[in-house]
């Protein structure tokens, strides 16, 4: 079960971990695009979490909403945006609810990636976070369970991984055409860190990936 | 490599404080990243920016005949759409504000969520997208062409059509003619550090260049090895021209422009070929512009832009400008 | 180091090509390393000049309010005596020459011979030397101080004098009063590279700076680690301050000049510093320059200037000009 | 004896000479100046020698005078004015003559000694090619013989090497105070070769110095 409690977990936990790992996303934006995305996410992150560890929040909405405009306003680049827009699309799933079941998180994980699709248009395979979003609000989807979550965990990563063949048609790293290929999408990685520690926020026991930069 | 400064995450912040320091016709707006000319003018405002990294732009065009504010996010990241909002209401003297995004999702994405904000508060708002970098092959399946120093085109341009009282749709609509007409291409001789990371942004062998780059440090089309400066023009300028289809006889404005580290003396030399070539192609130049004037940081290298003219184009190309990076009379 | 360039030996030759292609105002006089206007006043002349690779210093100067030549050398080194005489001769227009030199004794004699040669022809000539690097002890037995970037204020300030018609001798004691009054040091992080040995003029472990930096190269009066902007900025005002006595209530101008490499967002970060200073010291400034005024091909630095305003002299800095490199109205 | 076409012959060499050491004075010259000394003396020795070469000559008189001219319309620089000011004091000394005698040859050094102080305004001991100059006249004004030559050569040589002790107050080395102690003076070197070359030209013989930069 998501709560406000474990919401809060989650931001804080998903800032900790992009701070950590900062170095490696913007090394893989540095071969492909331009070296920020590390720095950003985890500015907008770190302003998320200072913002949302000391409120009190009504319900999920609110604190979801309070995360969005902290992203809208700390991130900036192509991630700001789409990232807000995931949790301006909570906010709206989860109104007025304090906790939520795993139904009600594979509807609102399924409008965040409606939300992600409309604002950047981009399809399966173009090497974005939609590569990863897409198996991990099917999975949910279809096992709106603790399985479901852990599926969705593991098939984000392996989505994830699995950007590095492709060449980018959307995003920075499409300029690069064919050299695009033969490195992760950076927003994939920090969309498969995402959904690793949400799942540990809400089901705990997720075993983490390490996300080396050699591997990616 | 070295960087001139105090700490990585007050960069952009102390940069801004010694724009207005040093230009008092300049203001900040306060509690945000936001550059308007201290006396503003009751006109179509124009508002562009983007990621810092890339001065003098956009600051430095804010002014008479150019801009009316910049808006500047992280290095080579776009700005929020909260700042790139307290600017155009900033701006806003009733007569609408057009937005100068250069075409990247990032910058498309947050100016086009203000701009919504912006017609939520009433404000009439206009964007146009500049896409004149040639390296990239341009299809309705991908991002399409970035925007790189021509831009700088489109706030001359537009500028002085918002600077004459034109009202917005034709203040759009002209800046749209440039866009539809100007096309660049830029290579690198040596990547740039984004201050907060500190790495350089590619690694380049001592014979290596990087032909089709863009101006976030992102590595470019291909790479190649170093040749003349003379090679170097004549490949970006074959592109240019067959991309552009410009031809006598057509008139151009050309900017040579340089992207951080490559000397004066070097943009004179790539200079000299591109009006020999031009020479050649009996294409007239109207005018020239070589020097920095949308940069990467301190990447060594350069960019071309030409700008296919008209009349209408001519006329307000050659309006006054006074801006701290581009005067004219 | 990569060069944008053809061939080492034909640098300068090919900058002033590009030049004269981009700006239609300026000519060569053929056959020399001479680029004056298009369009010669009848007015006291001013001829400045020295080794190429400081660009825009010094063709960048050349037009209305500023100089009628610049004689360029090969990088670095000074022109020789018959292509200052040939400058001379070509912007006499009875009224006199004056030779702006900096203090470097390859400069002086070059131009101090030419001089003897351009006054055996009955020419009316006079010259003034520029120094105001204060990194550099001045002494009697010695080489002085050298001329570094305040020669762009000599520049401007004689340019306005002999424009609004002065004599010479009149022109010559304004620019005496200018260098008498202005005072600069530089630094570098890093050093440049002269075309014709493909060598960096010396070499800098990563967290070295080199103070008291010239323009042409050399190392500067001592090494130290790399510390924040605003402690470099403290360090050349300190004794900037000292030895000039600049305190309240003088007025200055100031100049942030770039040495080639260093972008001008951290241009803004150090100028910020410097208008803080100043600001304690309740010194006022009347005008401010950033950017890239007399630079050391791609060395990566920055030189402050302070120039001590009279009302004679903050009159004529802000008489109009329009060159190249610099333009105000 | 010093004849027309010995003057010739040792405005070639000095100019091959001055080609094959020229990276080792633009080093010299980089670690205390602007790195440009070999590249100025090779280019204006080179004009000399292309100049000298065809050209039938009256005297010793035209000769140097068209050597100043050269060195004066091509090297710039503090060089530049120097070496063309000493040929111009030859020319002057050698008006009219069509070979000089060793009597006659002191005389012309001296005058381009003085000629050379006159121009930079240097005293013995400020690291400039001063230091250079001075024993070498003093040697051949001594002895004016095929003996006071090779003793000019010698001590020029080492005069040259001294250099590297001094700490210079004269020329673009003297910015570096103190820090231009342990490099000789690029100039000095340029000096030392001159009377290696010249003395060459005229009694033959001489062992030169290799000159090579780890010893400088
Ligand atoms: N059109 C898009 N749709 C979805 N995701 C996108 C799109 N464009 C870029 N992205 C994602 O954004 C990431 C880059 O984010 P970031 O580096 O923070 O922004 P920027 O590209 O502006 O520097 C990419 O790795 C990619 O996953
Ligand atoms: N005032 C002077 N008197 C005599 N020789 C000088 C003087 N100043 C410089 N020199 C000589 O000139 C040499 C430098 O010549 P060069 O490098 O060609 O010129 P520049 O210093 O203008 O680059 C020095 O090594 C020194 O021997
Ligand atoms: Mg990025
Ligand atoms: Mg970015
Ligand atoms: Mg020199
Ligand atoms: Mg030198």
């Amino acid at each position: 079960m998501l709560t406000i409690e474990s919401m809060q977990a989650f931001i804080e936990a998903y800032a900790a971990r992009l701070e950590e790992l900062c170095a490696v996303l913007d090394d893989l934006d540095n071969r492909i695009g331009d070296g920020d995305h590390g720095t950003n996410m985890a500015r907008g992150f770190r302003t998320a979490a200072d913002r949302t560890a000391s409120g009190t929040f009504q319900d999920l909405g609110a604190l979801c909403q309070t995360v969005a405009m902290a992203l809208l306003s700390s991130v900036g680049g192509a991630s700001g945006p789409l990232y807000a827009t995931a949790f301006m699309r909570f906010a709206q799933s989860w109104n007025v609810c304090t906790h939520v079941d795993y139904a009600k998180l594979a509807t609102g994980v399924a409008a965040a990636l409606e939300g992600l699709r409309a604002r950047g248009k981009a399809e399966v395979g173009e090497k974005t976070m939609i590569d990863v979003w897409t198996p991990a609000a099917d999975a949910i989807a279809a096992h709106p369970d603790e399985t479901g979550l852990r599926e969705a965990v593991s098939r984000a990563t392996n989505a994830a991984l699995a950007t590095r063949d492709i060449a980018a048609t959307k995003g920075r790293a499409a300029y690069l055409g064919a050299r695009s290929v033969g490195t992760c999408d950076p927003g994939s990685i920090s969309s498969a860190m995402f959904f690793e520690e949400l799942a540990d926020a809400i089901a705990g026991g997720v075993t983490k990936t390490t996300w080396q930069t050699s591997a990616l | 490599m070295k960087k001139l400064l105090n700490q990585a995450d007050r960069y952009v912040d102390e940069m801004l404080d010694g724009i207005v320091a040093a230009h008092p016709e300049l203001k900040r707006v306060p509690g945000t990243q936001v550059i308007v000319r201290a006396h503003p003018k009751a006109k179509v405002a124009l508002v562009s920016g983007g990621g810092s990294g890339h001065e003098p732009a956009h600051a430095g065009y804010v002014g008479d005949g150019m801009l009316d504010a910049a808006v500047s996010g992280s290095v080579f990241t776009s700005p929020t759409p909260d700042q790139v909002l307290a600017a155009i209401r900033a701006v806003d003297q009733g007569q609408g504000v057009l937005l100068v995004i250069k075409n990247y999702t990032g910058d498309v994405m947050n100016f086009e969520m203000a701009a919504d904000l912006a017609s939520m508060e009433g404000i009439a708002i206009e964007k146009v997208i500049v896409a004149d970098d040639v390296a990239v092959e341009n299809s309705t399946y991908t991002v399409g062409k970035r925007g790189i120093a021509g831009t700088v085109f489109v706030h001359k341009i537009a500028g002085a059509a918002a600077e004459a009282g034109l009202e917005l749709a034709e203040v759009k609509r002209i800046a749209e003619k440039v866009i539809q007409n100007v096309y660049s291409m830029g290579m690198a001789l040596s990547p740039c550090t984004v201050p907060a990371s500190g790495k350089p942004s590619f690694e380049l062998g001592e014979d290596e260049v990087e032909i089709g780059i863009g101006i976030h440090g992102e590595p470019g089309t291909h790479r190649e090895s170093l040749r003349s400066a003379d090679d170097i023009v004549d490949t970006l300028l074959e592109r240019i021209f067959a991309k552009s289809g410009i031809a006598p006889p057509d008139r151009v404005a050309v900017m040579l422009n340089g992207l951080g580290a490559t000397p004066q003396s070097e943009l004179y030399i790539a200079y000299r070929r591109v009006a020999e070539r031009l020479a050649e192609r009996r294409i007239a130049v109207h005018k020239t512009l070589v020097g920095e004037y949308m940069t990467s940081l301190e990447m060594a290298g350069f960019s071309i832009s030409l700008l296919k003219l008209d009349d209408e184009l001519t006329r307000l190309l050659d309006a006054p400008a006074d801006t701290p990076a581009h005067r004219q009379r």
